[in-house]
């Protein structure tokens, strides 16, 4: 459609809903589907919304959130694989005046991570962490990671994840709740609107504990892979809702705020 | 004269269908087209039932959409 | 400069690299390097914007790093060799992303957790790699506490010009022994050159990104070459060494750090017997000082190597010297320190 | 001078390390080149405790020395360990309070001073390292009694212990007149 013609079809209308700022044009690289785009837009809206667009630093390890540099138009550092908070730390602890955010998957918060995601919540870090709880790892071809459901199927658990094997998938955010140090800890979903105006409210709620000063607050959000999960995009979203949100419950589990 | 507007960015649009999903007007569909990425994009196909509720543009994994929405009267 | 003060190499170290404007500290604690770490959370809140950390491991100090350096701020972490092992992911990350950083490794003896004496296992680890892919440190080996303030303070401006990580290569003997120091007066960090490259907060330019990663092969490559240019630069200007009697000695004697200085014993014991052993002494360990080598080993007929290792320098003096002369290796390692008699037997047998 | 060499040897606790370094205080504040190196890492805990300390005018080479100027023994592992390496005319200062019987080094002078016995006249146990080093300061002249003096003073002013200047000053000198 032609922008006049845009224009003519619109008149008397406002945008109720728009690419935010700090997005750049740059089409996401994520399969169809993926909730990364969802979650990515949110923490973009909010950025919008708070005015902290100019000094904040986001920080976004391997795995599908390898490229996150590229459509935030934000400083962005890209770590190794599992040192996102202990990066965000470090960049905190440098500049205290910046807002810091950690972008992490299951296997980069949950696995290789654990030690540095551990002690950046214990220590009541000031930053903001946002773990994309996907339970498995999706960029390297659909893994088990630490997440990953009991009996669900993966590239590495082709009988399904047995716990007398693995064990049983880890609860980072239930774990971190019995630390002293964090201020918030939540867990939200993206499937549907109303699920997605909560998370929304969430990583508002998150960063404002950073920007107040208040501490460590995580976000774990619940998300899909349709592609690794062998599901269409809108079957993925079912079986969060029916599957994953029984073993990974929603809603605050922590907050001191 | 429909209460909302959706307009699809035709090339950004991978045909996940969770628009088509979450609008409760039925307004979206597959165009049955590819765009140049060789997706299905979605279509506007019943625009007059458009009520500007935004629920295709927040669900959109690749920020694809843009709403508007008929300003109320006297506001 | 200040007055002397008598110090221990760990303290002396952590000193000076406060006084260079070091701002940020994060590290893990271990022999025989504790005493930098100690230093470092006494007075590192007493400077304005100082921060200390004791990090949860040597793996989330290095990336505290890592993302501290991001913003363009001063930034050290210390170990010693089992925890500089931790760091080497870190390391070459750090290079890859071109972040100015300082690196300091007290050595100890290796391999695995082996033991807590003074030892220079990690030569190879230093100056050949240690992290994946190619890259290079600048690497600065100190032969005593007060050499060991100077080319700290001086790592940190070595790393803003080339945005490099620089490692401070010294031993637990180094770091434990206390000699006098003359301290450079302390520089005041806001008043450096910015770093335009820093993420910072956009605050109105492009946005700045820190990264290693480049997908595509032409893309890396590319990086891959910038790096070599910026390597083969500092080699040019940046090459160190000292030297003691190097005119027609009978031997010369390359060693480094520690060794070093015992051998200026060596040298002086050897005197009293009729025998003249020049010195020379790496100081940057990379850039190697190979054709300042090649050039004295024309008129030489011997230049003996002597470690705190299986013989890992002496690779790079082969390099050097080729068959311009003898290159025989005398070393003792397990943390075992070669004593001034010991090194003289060693030169006997080849004069 | 000539470098000059000291190894200080004991028990944990006995002060070994605090005597070394007054060594190399007070010869840098005399101008001297020092260096001062302590064994270090498991053996100090609860273990026997050694340092080296020396003097020079000349810049110093090694820290570690085979063959020690002199060397103060504060109990008998340490004169096991190190009695025999010093070196030919050197000094060692040994305690006769807990070394009962001592070999003869040859060329080597020994010279007991009953540093627990002097340091109980003072009322401190913790004093018996200053007794050595005032013992040690006319054995072997390398250093004054009145530069041990003023590097012990420093010493514990810096680290906050200058309230127990006069009785280490006290312990110097006793020490110095014992070894008479």
């Amino acid at each position: 459609m032609s922008k006049e013609a845009l224009a003519e079809d619109t008149a008397g209308m406002e945008k109720v809903f728009d690419r935010p700022k700090s997005l750049n044009n740059q089409q996401f690289s994520y399969c169809p589907g993926c909730h990364h785009g969802v979650i990515n837009r949110l923490i973009a809206e909010t950025i919008d919304e708070l005015g902290i667009q100019d000094n904040t630093v986001g920080t976004a390890p391997v795995g599908c959130s390898v490229f996150l540099y590229k459509w935030f138009d934000i400083d962005v550092i890209q770590p190794a694989h599992g040192r996102v908070s202990a990066v965000a730390t470090g960049v905190k602890r440098a500049r205290p005046d910046l807002n810091v955010f950690a972008y992490q998957g299951d296997g980069d918060f949950a696995s290789i991570g654990t030690n540095n995601s551990t002690h950046a919540a214990n220590r009541g870090d000031n930053i903001t962490v946002f773990f994309i709880n996907n339970t498995l790892y999706g960029m390297t071809g659909g893994e088990m990671s630490p997440t990953t459901l009991l009996n669900q199927k993966t590239t590495t658990t082709p009988k399904g994840r047995k716990a007398k094997d693995f064990g049983p998938p880890i609860k980072m955010s239930e774990m971190l709740s019995a630390l002293d140090g964090p201020t918030y800890i939540t867990r939200q979903a993206v499937y549907d609107v109303k699920r997605i105006d909560q998370t929304k409210k969430a990583i508002k709620k998150a960063f404002r504990i950073q920007t107040e000063g208040k501490g460590y607050a995580l976000v774990e959000i619940l998300s899909a892979c349709p592609i690794n999960w062998g599901m269409d995009p809108v079957k993925a979203n079912e079986r969060i809702k029916e599957e994953v949100e029984n073993v990974y419950p929603l809603g605050d589990i922590l907050d001191r705020s | 004269m429909p209460r909302g507007k959706v307009s699809v960015h035709e090339e950004r649009c991978k045909g996940c269908g969770l628009c088509i999903e979450a609008c409760p007007q039925g307004v979206l569909s597959f165009s049955g087209d590819f765009n140049s990425s060789g997706y299905d994009y979605v279509t506007v196909d019943n625009p007059e039932d458009c009520v500007g509720c935004g629920f295709c543009g927040k669900v959109c994994p690749d920020v694809a959409l843009t709403v508007y929405k008929k300003q109320k009267e006297g506001v | 400069m200040g007055e002397k003060k008598l110090m221990r190499g760990n303290e002396a170290i952590a000193e000076a690299a406060i006084r260079a404007g070091c701002r940020n500290y994060f590290a893990y604690p271990i022999t025989p390097q504790a005493e930098l770490l100690q230093w470092m959370a006494n007075h590192m809140p007493e400077v304005e914007n100082g921060t200390f950390l004791q990090a949860e491991s040597e793996v989330g100090a290095i990336s505290m790093v890592y993302g501290a350096a991001s913003t363009g701020e001063r930034t050290m972490t210390s170990s010693s060799s089992p925890g500089i092992s931790l760091k080497q992911e870190g390391i070459s990350y750090l290079a890859g992303s071109e972040l100015p950083s300082v690196i300091v490794n007290i050595m100890r003896g290796g391999p695995g957790l082996g033991n807590i004496q003074p030892a220079q296992g990690d030569y190879f680890q230093s100056t050949k790699g240690g992290g994946h892919g190619d890259y290079q440190l600048i690497v600065l080996a100190p032969s005593t506490v007060p050499e060991a303030a100077e080319l700290t303070f001086e790592s940190f401006d070595l790393a803003d010009k080339y945005r490099i990580p620089v490692m401070v290569l010294a031993d637990g003997m180094i770091g434990q022994m206390m000699e006098p120091v003359e301290l450079p007066s302390p520089i005041d960090p806001s008043n450096l050159p910015d770093k335009p490259w820093a993420t910072t907060g956009t605050n109105g330019r492009d946005p700045n990104v820190i990264r290693s990663f480049a997908l595509g092969a032409e893309n890396l490559k590319s990086i891959n070459l910038d790096l070599q240019e910026k390597y083969e630069k500092i080699r040019k200007r940046e090459i160190r060494f000292e030297e003691i009697g190097v005119e027609d000695p009978d031997i010369l004697l390359v060693a480094f750090g520690t060794v070093a200085r015992i051998a200026r014993t060596a040298r002086r014991l050897g005197k009293k017997e009729g025998i003249d052993i020049g010195i020379f002494r790496p100081i940057t360990l990379w850039p190697f000082p190979d054709e300042r080598l090649a050039e004295l080993s024309e008129s030489l007929d011997t230049v003996l190597t002597v470690e705190m290792n299986a013989g890992q320098m002496v690779e790079d003096v082969r390099l050097s010297v080729k068959s311009r002369a003898q290159t025989p290796f005398y070393g003792e390692q397990g943390g075992v320190v070669p004593t001034p008699s010991e090194i003289l037997e060693e030169v006997k047998h080849h004069v | 001078m000539e470098e000059y060499s000291t190894i200080v040897s004991g028990f944990g606790g006995q002060g070994v390390i605090l005597t070394g370094k007054i060594i190399a205080r007070s010869g840098m504040e005399e101008g001297l080149e020092v260096t001062w190196l302590p064994s270090y890492g498991p053996e100090m805990r609860g273990g026997t405790a050694n340092c080296t300390a020396i003097i020079s005018s000349k810049l110093i080479g090694s820290p570690v020395v085979n063959n020690p100027s002199s060397l103060i023994a504060f109990n008998e592992p340490s004169l096991d360990k190190f009695g025999a390496s010093v070196r030919e005319g050197g000094v060692i200062v040994l305690n006769s309070s807990l070394i009962e019987d001592h070999p003869e080094y040859g060329p080597t002078r020994v010279v007991p001073v009953s540093f627990n016995e002097i340091a109980r006249q003072l009322e401190n146990q913790k004093v018996i390292n200053m007794v050595a080093l005032g013992a040690w300061s006319h054995a072997t002249e390398a250093l004054s009694l009145e530069a041990l003096q003023k590097g012990m003073k420093l010493t514990l002013e810096e680290s906050g212990k200058g309230k127990f200047v006069e009785v280490n000053e006290k312990a110097l000198e006793k020490g110095y007149a014992a070894a008479d």
